[in-house]
């Protein structure tokens, strides 16, 4: 029987209490908790409530297609919700809450009686994937193509990167896979852009093998490039402007008084500040990425979250629908407090601990 | 002391901000009795809650406690018409002449949308005369020169210029100047300084004059009174030439001998006063008893840091709000 | 004695959008070793940007026209032309021999790095590897500049007050013991008591460090305080340079004077102050001959033709006027011991 | 049967616009031109172009034409020219976009302007309901509303359209309000007791003409990319022609696959990106011109 070493007495509760409370990660993550709690309650609400209620349409569609009685419809729609419509508001929402917590999101409609967090777990990985490659590409080109265009600004490459970046930032990201199947794979024919389907050649076994691996990222190719060809401007535009009004800065001039090296300087002072409000942007347009997911993925024939969702909608899928909807948007609201964190590592006058 | 009604009275006014969970006491029990025509400077570094007494009076931030008095009635209370009058009554007068105009009027609309606003003028033309000859009180000739002109086309010291004229439009009795002169250049300044000074004579108005330069206070408040501010407090209040050459207040001597003065010999040979530490205390953890204490040379364990102390006679012929003094003009 | 810098006909311009503002117009003066040299004059005259001209860091839209800045460092060294170094000279000459504290403190320090990492990376940039040498050399003048060593070494910048951040930045200038400091407008941002601090301070450290000082305020106390020679300034040109108390009390140029008469001092009876009437010139298309003619209550028609050279008037006391002798003395000889 | 020659309006035909006085330094920053004869182009185009240019009729002896002087940009799967679409698929957009856009800014300007100057709980409120907003990826909000209600006119569609795309706009006109209430001639506009309608709309607001109009311009970018994916989409009933419908006609067709037929998509993508960047260059440099944030001198 081992006896455990008692760790040295740790604070006393109120004090790291005190001094949790106040930290800033602390209440980053309780805001986030608190907006996810709120995005599930007006989803539950925006079901029943909405003027032509999916829950009523369900009803009606099962009674008519499969000629059930109004109670038998009823049981039916509320299995698939995995919520009993009869009990009152109150109880239902209890009920509605306790299944998310457990992970039941009730049953799809389209892909008969699958649960909808197994399609899901089965989907959301490959946008994960996709979106999280692109933004992370994009990121990094856009932040170095900012500092140089910054640096050797009104030159040739300011121009000629400059023009590129706001044309290519200024299309609808959906539209890019068209110009991209168009020039890959019509006109150089690069990829065979037709028999494309899925996240990896059939044939093959998932597995941790090379041949798996590499099937993978040709089929994920073409989705990440348009991530990157959509966003990398809009970064890059960004840091552009952050640089140049770092360049402006007081301590930029100073460090220069102190006879220090052009390369400490644009690393250490310039770019560190400079990127700060690229972090913070980073986090809301995660968003905008994921909502673009629906038609990228979709003209790709992508296996993303995003065609499902797709396609739960066209079908009327409720279930899948609003479950879908939830993971995206708590996704979303993890992915911003990833952000925040990042940034306060980043940023020393944000304090994270007490 | 004339006997007339002040036209202006703090009576222990307090004023706090939130910033997150803390809580800053910018201003404590601030007391402040203004006679009309009567010029006060308020004196103090930054911080030291001089430009927040300024906005409560100028009727811009309400105070957290106490109460503050306009001809006797309480401000606070004041509604419709008397509240207009009260408005109409008292101007501020701001510190950055880049800031202070609205870039988008010309001088014309400026200084025209007052006398509409309030009535003052019938038609355009009237408002016109009337900006011209507001153009003319201020120093700004000739006055059709201006009157079309854009901000951007003036000199900080015009700038200013036009903003007192501004406050003229609605023919104030009391004039807040926050700093009016900090951001103009020292060789147009005193002309600025001497335009207040022609107005405040002719016009008869009440100023309370705002500035961190003990010098600018002393010349421009030579007949008024300077009261010199510490942390949100009062330290010391009495007339000008008296509070600049024969200080009373520790803080206030401490100020007068680390100036610098515009003369080598003068300036090299003068006294310092050693103060105990050189950090200013934060707002945020004001020390007990006298604020002043754990710098002041003169300071009395016990008694300092214990008992706050108020406004009271000294052996000068200014008040301070400390023991040590109190108890020298008592013995003395 | 031989000057630590030597300057000669510096001219710098600003392309803007009317045309070439000329901030610098043909200055020429020298700077003796542990000299104490106040740059004083108005917004826009160009001292700001003729002391950024000495150490080469005028912003891309300037330009130095002409002159030279010759250097003459202490041990030896042959005394070499800063406008004529590479890149490379340049940043070893910037911070060794010369330190330049900038006019706003506030973010004059990067705000992601402790003072540490900043404190390192000057030293590194100039070949001092050696960690523990530096640290201990920066706490020491942090203790001289009266800052508690530790705290302030290890803390961020925005946890600093504004007088603390100055404090830091004069010590950091004097990290690798250079020959000359030049400081812009060291003190307007701070109050009166942290002034007097910085002021001591000043004095102290420069007895025993005996480097060259020049500071620009616009500010004639500090320089009344500190200095043992004065420059005037007035757009773009010097137009007095001399000992601190013949400039003070014997002014030899009408703007001069008129400085003198428009601050307010806290002793004596209420001094009636005049202004200068006017406005300094358009720095694009200047007057020809005295610049500041059409404000000078002595100007007579020479001056608006031909512009006054910069002339002794007194022994090493210069001023650029053609009727410098009408100008009357301010005050005779020393003072006659008036109150303290 | 020879479809008739598209002939362009001559400029000299149009009403000779009014030099106004923020054109004219506009026009002279390069980009700023680029921009602004774009989007002119653009609308034109839509407005003018329909009363000058015949409507196609089908005609399958002409499928998929190769581009020819006839045919500018060749002709679709049911021999109609692919120009003439363009040319009638603008106008629909362009107007939902413009309500969409006045709604938006509307909108965003008014909630933010009253966040600002009233603050208190009516600025905890709005601010609580724009975060709310923000956490919700725009478009799979608009994606799912969308599957509820019966989108048939192009306001409704607009007012969804807003809906979710006030709030970012929203906290900015609030940031620059916030900090315009500080400056010093709004406080003394409150002394002078000129009143709170003349302080936001004479005093605040005239200062912020040149970043509503850029917000506009941005406003209604936003709202055609959220337009043209609801049509892709296939969430909005088709009522007339537009290019959005094209890009979906043409997917469905698989036009994309072939050179051949290719022009039919690309068309509708090329004149819808080019739009985009025209109002997007637009706005940037009105940006540039009327208020440069970034006056660096380094």
């Amino acid at each position: 029987m081992t006896t455990t070493t008692l760790s040295p007495a740790p604070t006393s509760p109120p004090k790291l209490w005190s001094r949790l409370r106040r930290s800033y990660a602390f209440r980053a993550t309780l805001q986030a908790i608190f907006t996810a709690w709120l995005v599930v309650t007006v989803t539950f609400v925006l079901i029943r409530l909405m003027p032509s209620n999916p829950v009523d349409r369900l009803v009606d569609r099962l009674m008519n297609e499969q000629n059930l009685t109004l109670e038998e419809a009823q049981a039916q729609a509320s299995a698939m919700f995995s919520v009993n419509f009869k009990a009152p508001i109150l109880e239902q929402y209890g009920a509605y809450l306790l299944n998310l917590i457990r992970g039941d999101l009730g049953v799809s409609i389209s892909s008969t009686n699958t649960p909808v967090t197994e399609i899901i777990a089965r989907f959301l990985p490959w946008t994960l994937f996709t979106v999280g490659l692109g933004l992370l590409i994009s990121f990094v080109i856009g932040l170095l193509l900012g500092m140089m265009m910054a640096y050797w600004r009104n030159s040739l490459f300011d121009l000629v990167i400059s023009t590129f970046a706001s044309f290519l930032s200024s299309i609808p990201n959906y539209l890019i896979p068209i110009l991209l199947i168009y020039v890959i794979g019509v006109q150089l024919k690069l990829i065979p852009v037709s028999q494309m389907r899925g996240a990896y050649s059939p044939t093959l076994k998932p597995g941790w093998t090379l041949e798996f691996i590499t099937s993978i990222l040709t089929f994920a190719l073409m989705p990440v490039l348009t991530y990157v060809l959509s966003q990398f401007g809009h970064w890059a535009l960004m840091m552009k402007n952050s640089t140049l009004s770092a360049l402006g800065e007081e301590y930029v001039n100073a460090a220069h008084a102190r006879g220090l090296s052009q390369g400490r300087i644009l690393t250490a002072y310039v770019g560190r500040n400079a990127s700060l409000p690229l972090v913070t942007q980073l986090a809301i347009s995660v968003g905008a990425v994921v909502g673009g997911s629906i038609l990228i993925e979709q003209i790709f024939q992508y296996p993303g979250i995003g065609t499902r969702l797709f396609e739960a909608i066209l079908a009327r899928d409720y279930p899948l629908m609003q479950g879908i909807f939830l993971i995206i948007t708590l996704t979303t609201i993890f992915a911003n407090l990833l952000a925040d964190f990042l940034y306060s590592q980043l940023d020393p006058r944000v304090k994270i601990g007490g | 002391m004339p006997s007339e009604t002040p036209i202006f009275e703090l009576r222990g006014v307090h004023r706090s901000f939130k910033s997150g969970r803390q809580v800053i006491k910018v201003l404590q029990d601030v007391n402040l009795a203004l006679q009309p025509r009567e010029i006060l400077c308020l004196v103090g570094e930054s911080g030291c809650g001089k430009t927040t007494t300024g906005k409560i009076i100028a009727g811009m931030l309400p105070a957290s406690s106490g109460e503050v008095l306009f001809e006797g009635r309480a401000v606070a209370g004041l509604k419709g018409e008397d509240f207009n009058a009260y408005r109409k009554a008292v101007q501020i007068v701001h510190q950055d002449p880049y800031a202070s105009l609205n870039p988008t009027h010309n001088l014309y609309r400026t200084l025209s949308f007052p006398l509409f606003r309030h009535k003052l003028v019938k038609n355009n033309a009237e408002a016109r005369a009337r900006v011209l000859e507001l153009l003319e009180l201020v120093d700004l000739t000739p006055a059709t020169d201006f009157i079309e002109k854009y901000p951007h086309q003036l000199s900080g010291g015009q700038r200013q210029r036009v903003a007192v004229a501004r406050a003229l439009t609605v023919n104030p009795r009391l004039i807040v100047a926050d700093e009016p002169v900090s951001m103009v250049d020292v060789s147009i300044r005193v002309s600025l300084l001497n335009t207040l000074t022609r107005l405040q004579r002719q016009l008869g108005l009440t100023f309370v004059f705002i500035t961190h330069d003990l010098a600018v206070a002393r010349y421009f408040a030579w007949e008024g009174r300077i009261a010199v501010m510490y942390l949100g407090r009062v330290v010391e209040i009495g007339p000008a030439p008296e509070v600049t050459s024969n200080p009373q207040h520790p803080y206030t001597r401490a100020l007068i001998s680390s100036l610098p003065e515009p003369d080598p010999e003068l300036t090299r040979s003068k006294q310092r006063l050693e103060l105990r530490s050189q950090d200013i205390p934060s707002l945020l953890r004001i020390p007990s008893g006298c604020a002043f204490h754990p710098r002041c040379p003169f300071h009395v364990p016990g008694k300092c840091d214990v008992e706050r102390p108020q406004l009271a006679p000294t052996p000068g012929a200014s008040w301070a709000a400390c023991h040590v003094t109190e108890a020298a003009a008592v013995r003395g | 004695m031989q000057p630590v810098l030597s300057v000669r006909n510096l001219s710098v311009e600003y392309a803007a959008a009317r045309g070439k503002v000329k901030a610098v117009n043909n200055v020429s003066f020298d700077l003796f070793p542990a000299e104490t040299l106040a740059i004083i004059g108005e917004s826009g005259c160009g001292k700001t940007t003729l002391a950024l001209a000495l150490v080469r860091l005028l912003s891309r839209s300037a330009r130095i026209v002409s002159g030279e800045v010759t250097f003459s460092g202490a041990n030896g060294v042959m005394p070499f032309d800063i406008l004529t170094l590479n890149q490379r000279q340049l940043r070893a000459y910037r911070w060794r021999n010369c330190a330049m504290v900038f006019q706003s403190a506030l973010n004059a320090l990067n705000p992601v790095l402790k003072v540490k990492a900043q404190v390192q990376d000057t030293a590194r940039a100039h070949g001092e590897r050696d960690e523990k040498k530096i640290e201990a050399r920066a706490l020491q003048l942090f203790k001289a500049v009266r800052l508690d060593p530790d705290r302030v070494y290890n803390a961020y910048p925005h946890e600093l007050s504004g007088g603390m951040r100055q404090r830091v930045l004069l010590a950091l200038g004097l990290l690798l013991d250079p020959q000359i400091v030049i400081l812009d407008e060291p003190t307007t941002a701070l109050d009166v008591l942290t002034q007097r601090t910085i002021i001591e301070v000043l004095k102290r450290i420069k007895q025993e460090m005996g480097f060259a000082l020049v500071f620009i305020s616009h500010d004639l106390s500090m320089a009344a305080e500190l200095a043992d020679r004065i420059v005037t300034m007035y757009a773009g040109q010097i137009v007095e340079i001399g000992p601190v108390n013949d400039v003070f009390y014997r002014p030899k140029h009408p703007y001069t004077t008129g400085l003198m008469r428009a601050v307010p001092g806290l002793h004596g009876d209420k001094a009636d102050l005049i202004s200068i009437p006017g406005s300094p010139p358009d720095l694009i298309a200047p007057p020809p001959g005295c610049k500041f003619a059409p404000r000078c209550p002595y100007a007579t028609a020479i001056c608006t033709q031909q512009e006054p050279p910069l002339e002794a008037r007194a022994p090493n006391h210069a001023s650029a006027c053609h009727h410098w002798d009408q100008i009357p003395i301010l005050r005779a000889t020393e003072r006659n011991g008036s109150d303290a | 049967m020879s479809t008739l020659q598209p002939t362009v309006p001559t400029p000299a035909a149009l009403p000779k616009l009014r030099p106004v006085a923020w054109l004219r330094p506009l026009l002279k920053h390069p980009s700023g031109a680029f921009g602004f004869f774009g989007v002119m182009f653009f609308i034109l185009l839509s407005f003018v172009g329909p009363l000058v240019i015949p409507p196609t009729k089908a005609n399958p002896s002409n499928q998929y034409l190769a581009p020819s002087p006839t045919n500018i940009l060749g002709t679709d799967n049911q021999g109609k020219d692919i120009f003439t679409q363009i040319v009638y698929g603008g106008a629909p957009v362009i107007t939902v976009a413009l309500i969409a856009g006045l709604i938006k800014t509307a909108v965003a300007i008014t909630l933010g302007a009253l966040a600002a100057y009233l603050g208190g709980v009516v600025d905890r409120v709005i601010n609580g309901v724009a975060n709310f907003i923000l956490t919700i990826p725009y478009l799979v909000a608009v994606t799912v509303l969308a599957s509820f209600i019966r989108l048939n006119s192009p306001v409704l569609l607009a007012f969804l359209i807003a809906a979710f795309a006030w709030p970012v706009l929203m906290r900015t006109v609030r940031a620059q309000v916030l900090s315009l209430r500080e400056r010093e001639y709004i406080e003394a506009a409150r002394a002078l007791n000129l009143g709170t309608f003349h302080i936001i709309f004479r005093e605040i607001l005239p200062n912020m003409a040149s970043y509503i109009a850029i917000s506009m311009i941005l406003a209604m970018t936003n709202a055609i990319y959220a337009q043209i994916a609801l049509i892709t989409l296939g969430l909005v009933p088709f009522s007339d022609q537009n290019w959005g419908i094209m890009i979906f006609k043409a997917r469905t067709l698989g036009a994309i696959n072939t050179a051949r037929t290719a022009m039919y998509i690309l068309a509708p993508v090329l004149a819808i990106a080019l739009f985009q960047w025209s109002l997007v260059t637009l706005a940037r440099s009105i940006e540039d011109v009327f208020n440069p944030r970034l006056r660096t001198g380094a």
